[in-house]
């Protein structure tokens, strides 16, 4: 059978949508070279090349979701949406609300997110749990070519704003545009479930807000997203050689949050380590914490999160961002 | 086919009898937060957007008033949103800053400069969805700063969108000089972007809806944006309260009481020089006294058109007779059981 | 003993500090009219009213900043911060790490904050969280005049960005601006402890991240800042009719946290009850839980957020927002 | 006193020659991440920045090396940053977006556009601490549709503050055309915000020099803000790699292979009609064939340069020895125990 990446994954699902339904346009830079396979198949009326004004195209974008369109704008690195963040936070996400839910804003922003491929500070933030702060955005992060295609139909279906983050590691496009994966001396570990799916003629809508079990533990339970959850699928084998059994759930969106499925795995381990790429403060994984604490969990709780600044370096970069090591420390530090 | 006066007159005339009544029930604490009326910009309101049919669209500012109710919005549904009223325009969700007709395709935003983008993205549904229609945005000489709105110019320009951006240039931001932070020549900026502007009298309610034929008509037509630069007045000030410096919108005498503070600071030890002292507060006098506008102003634009209509008093009269019943009917039905979301 | 206000305070505290440092320049837009006092003792080439072009006026505070100046840069309602994002989030807290520590920020960023006067979905935000998310941002959230000047010069004193929040529900001048509280047909319910301290000749600077115990308490420990301090000291005397002891804790800062305070009260008590007035998903609440739970305390938890983008209608608004019955109601819980 | 065209022919060359190094050790894998290279912007680099003196700042965008080159950074230093070294100018926090040397008043930035704004703080500092200082942007005409830029042009002109900005035109933003995404012109864009604007070919450094000594002079003595439109080069396409399309940058045999998915894309059932896919079509071959640039490019400013001191042949050789020995020491010092940050 044949298989597909996670970026063709994700464009093929778009190209079954927009074949459906007229609505659909993709706004963006360089959305025409991006995305060649849609610019040829649907022309440049609906596949358009934006100015590098993220304020202003995201900004239309939520007008044209207004006025009937189901855009699908492109911000090439969730970095850049602090560009836009106006847009996003003050309009896409409140329309719905100050209009006294007469009018509703069916937009996708797509972006990539994430960082290993050495490109640094202002290039390689996830920022899904800021995004998630605000009340009227749901933010989607796959982490398999299939689900993500999945959730992008999902997202498209939503009727309301969602952010759609692409992690960079798992992109076969991306980690060759930025990561230069192409020029043959670098490689990237890329685990091949991340990386690669079964190709199917035809996507299926997924919900937004259903997390999944990718691993059953009765140790402790790890709750990521992403490419992290291939990370904490790792760490958890490598904690078998201890006979540690560490669940893992793919939360797959970081808003809305399925509280019930990550609660019925934290009831039963009574540990949860939060492996979370986004920084460590005020985010998704003191969330998580929280979310735990409300159902009136007992539980033992640890984090691995970007507690700073990415740094540049590859050696700095490595530690900073979640990795296997840190999750099997982490995991060790809670069953202490 | 030229402006019919008098329907311009009594859209004109029904915002501000609406403004009024608002103005009045926001004294009164019945209206909450911030209160930004229109009056002085509806020449511009009715001049523009009676031109305006279905299926077009509106990106409206922080006051947003004058071009709904010239849309035809229900007045009573307006009124209890401002009320907070359950049953108002939003549910009573969004307030005066917070404006939302989906029926009329209106949108309003409290964010400066916002209205550019989404206006963009309305004419751009317009122009792949239902071709003839336009989107108009409505903000100040202000705005003409704001980045996403100059960003806004541009890609409606490449696009070639149908939408029509005015600007209602009352010299303003709050307590800010546009001339004093605005560098060039609004004219030959908005140009720069490729979008050709007229610049037109905004308190001649004539020339606005002129001005607005052609250029809405070429938006409808296919030939892309066209921004209008149309000067207007603030005749509440920026919005109602004692206002920064406890002056701008009321009486000159308040400013001696509220300036007491400042004149002590003026004096303290440590700071600029006295020269440079001296200068900012020949700024800050030289803007209150600006800043006052007179309560009958000569430019008024209610008042201008009104002055064309005085040769037939009798129908001057049954017109007006009408607004005000139209605007006490519509408080009378918002008020009646008490109204509002307290 | 004269008593000051708490812009009033705010500004006093400035004005003290810009009489002693040459450098400190204020910025934003209709700074001259908003702050008379300092427009007409340091006159317009530091006291600068600007364009309404918060992306452009925040990033240049940036680059003041890195050349000398120490920019004080208004931006008048903390919702409009969203349109100058990229200037704090990717430049302001990342420069001092991108450029390996050897550049830093010295910014103050000063902002009004909150809601309870009727201004709506867009003009009575918090987003503290939403900005103590991100590395390199310290977050001061002060509750009383006398405070807000000391942490206005600590702030000062920081050497590294600040973002400054300043209630409006506390401040005479904004309340008065936005809230029409002069026609006298409104009035609100303000607290004496938060709207006015005694004058002050000299203010000190008070360190950033040094939370307070407002209020002793052994059966649960409320942990807030800003406007909310006062509610919840409001909501802790109400719950002494039921013979509840709850104490109070006033972070002041959203970042840096004091996790020392506050872990020392939740662990006499056993139950956290936060009250944040920015939203609730992934923000401050959520970070107090995993703060607690790191520290290893087994901790009961509730919290009084914001949920939902705020309505302008008063009855909802009021609902909407954290109120003593809501924490009264959450403290209850808590101790059922 | 006019240009030395030995000592910018040298400072060009610098730059040049250690940025075919840094393309190397991108290519050997020993640099991670994008690379964007300057190479085609010498002569703008070196016709600016031999202006700055002490107090001078910089803001510089994704293709920041060869300002810095020439300002005098060290290159030990910035190549160390760019393998990741602790030792490096950033201690290897940074890397080639993010590159900043506070002695020299110089930062960079990865978020197109943000210059702008840092600049004009730069030039605010040096108008109220450092007056005759100046500051300089540099970013590209992409740049020139972002808000933050355009509102900073604003501030410049409003302030009259000490601050150049510098267009480096090549005339595309990635794999998108300027014009296709830019309306109006530019030079009345920015007269529209009030700062006066030279244009000038970007590939002669003597004609820089000379734009940016009347600039830069002006800006020292409080004649306010200007903008360079420079036109000049991506000799290396957009960034290091296969790039968009897997072509730009590599031989065009290759977009074959990569053109097979999209060839099939565009036969598939529902979407455009066939004009429209043609047309798409006809735009990325376009594209493609527009943006390989040829090795060796009859404006190579860098070439340029050196032929007009071709009449001095052996001091042209000793120079240019010269040059290639500073970069191998560089090499030499920096990949001496390993280098970078693996
Ligand atoms: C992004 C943003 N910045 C600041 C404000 C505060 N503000 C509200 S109205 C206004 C002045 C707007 O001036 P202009 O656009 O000329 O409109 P006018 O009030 O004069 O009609 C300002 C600064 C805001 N609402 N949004
Ligand atoms: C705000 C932002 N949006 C998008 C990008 C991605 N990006 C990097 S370089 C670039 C093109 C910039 O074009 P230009 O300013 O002309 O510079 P050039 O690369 O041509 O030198 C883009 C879109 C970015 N870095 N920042
Ligand atoms: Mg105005
Ligand atoms: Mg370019």
């Amino acid at each position: 059978m044949r298989s597909i990446g996670f970026s063709e994954a994700i464009d093929a699902a778009l190209a079954q949508a927009m074949a459906e339904d007229e609505r659909i346009v993709l706004l963006g830079e360089d959305v025409h070279s991006i995305h060649p396979e849609l610019f040829v198949r649907f022309g440049e009326r609906r596949v358009r090349a934006t100015p590098i004004s993220e304020a202003a195209f995201v900004g239309a974008a939520v007008g044209a979701a207004l006025a009937g369109l189901r855009p699908v704008v492109e911000v090439m690195l969730v970095d850049f949406i602090a560009v836009a963040a106006d847009a996003l936070v003050n309009h896409a996400a409140k329309i719905e609300a100050m209009s006294g839910g007469t009018w509703r804003v069916p937009l996708v922003v797509r972006a990539t997110c994430g960082g290993g491929y050495g490109d640094g500070g202002q290039h390689e933030q996830s920022l899904w749990g800021w995004l998630a702060h605000i009340p009227g955005l749901a933010v989607v992060v796959p982490s398999t070519p299939a689900e993500a295609a999945g959730l992008m139909l999902g997202a498209l279906a939503y009727e309301r704003p969602v952010v759609f983050l692409e992690h960079k590691m798992l992109s076969e496009k991306w980690l060759d545009l930025l990561g230069g994966s192409g020029r043959g001396t670098v490689h990237f570990d890329v685990p091949a479930a991340g990386a690669r799916s079964p190709a199917r003629k035809r996507w299926q809508p997924m919900p937004l807000g259903q997390a999944v079990v990718r691993r059953e533990g009765k140790d402790l339970t790890i709750a990521t997203l992403g490419w992290s959850v291939h990370l904490a699928l790792q760490a958890a084998e490598a904690l078998t050689a201890q006979g540690v059994k560490a669940g893992v759930v793919d939360l797959r969106c970081a808003s809305p949050l399925d509280r019930e499925t990550l609660c019925a795995q934290v009831r039963r381990t009574g540990r949860l380590l939060v492996v979370d790429e986004d920084y460590q403060g005020c985010g998704l994984s003191g969330e998580l914490a929280a979310v735990a604490l409300e159902a009136g969990l007992s539980v033992r709780f640890a984090r691995v999160c970007t507690e700073q600044t990415i740094p540049y370096t590859p050696q700095l970069e490595r530690k900073t961002l979640p990795n296997v090591e840190r999750i099997v420390a982490a995991a060790e530090s809670l069953l202490a | 086919m030229g402006p019919d006066l008098w329907f311009l007159y009594r859209q004109m005339l029904r915002s501000r009898r609406f403004e009024e009544a608002v103005k009045r029930l926001w004294e009164e604490g019945k209206i909450s937060g911030e209160m930004h009326l229109g009056t002085g910009e509806e020449a511009i309101a009715a001049g523009v957007v009676s031109h305006l049919r279905d299926g077009d669209a509106m990106a409206l500012d922080h006051r947003g008033t004058p071009p709904l109710v010239v849309r035809g919005v229900d007045l009573v549904a307006l009124l209890r949103e401002m009320l907070g009223d359950p049953r108002g325009l939003c549910a009573g969700m969004g307030g005066h800053m917070h404006l939302f007709s989906r029926e009329h395709l209106a949108a309003s935003t409290g964010i400066v400069g916002a209205g550019g983008p989404l206006a963009v993205g309305f004419a751009l549904a317009a122009q792949l969805l239902r071709p003839g229609n336009v989107a108009v945005a409505f903000f100040g000489d202000g705005a003409m700063n704001q980045g996403m709105l100059l960003e806004a110019l541009n890609l409606a320009a490449v696009w070639k969108l149908p939408v029509v951006f005015v600007c209602k240039h009352n010299a303003w931001a709050i307590t800010t000089r546009s001339e004093a932070v605005t560098g060039g020549d609004l004219t030959q900026r908005v140009q720069g972007f490729g979008v050709p502007v007229t610049a037109v009298d905004g308190t001649e309610v004539e020339s606005v809806w002129q001005a607005a034929a052609s250029a809405i008509d070429g938006a409808r037509r296919g030939q892309g944006p066209h921004f209008l630069l149309a000067t207007c007045l603030r005749l509440d000030g920026h919005f109602l309260g004692r206002g920064f410096l406890g002056a701008i919108s009321y009486p000159f005498s308040r400013v001696r009481e509220s300036a007491a503070p400042t004149m002590r600071a003026s004096l303290r030890r440590k700071g600029a020089g006295p020269a440079q002292r001296g200068l900012a507060w020949a700024a800050l006098l030289g803007m209150v006294s600006k800043a006052v506008t007179p309560r009958r102003h000569p430019r008024d634009p209610v008042r201008k058109a009104r002055s064309k209509l005085a040769s037939d008093p009798g129908r001057l009269r049954a017109l007006e007779e009408e607004v005000e019943r139209e605007i006490r009917d519509v408080l009378a039905i918002a008020l009646a059981d008490g109204g509002g979301g307290r």
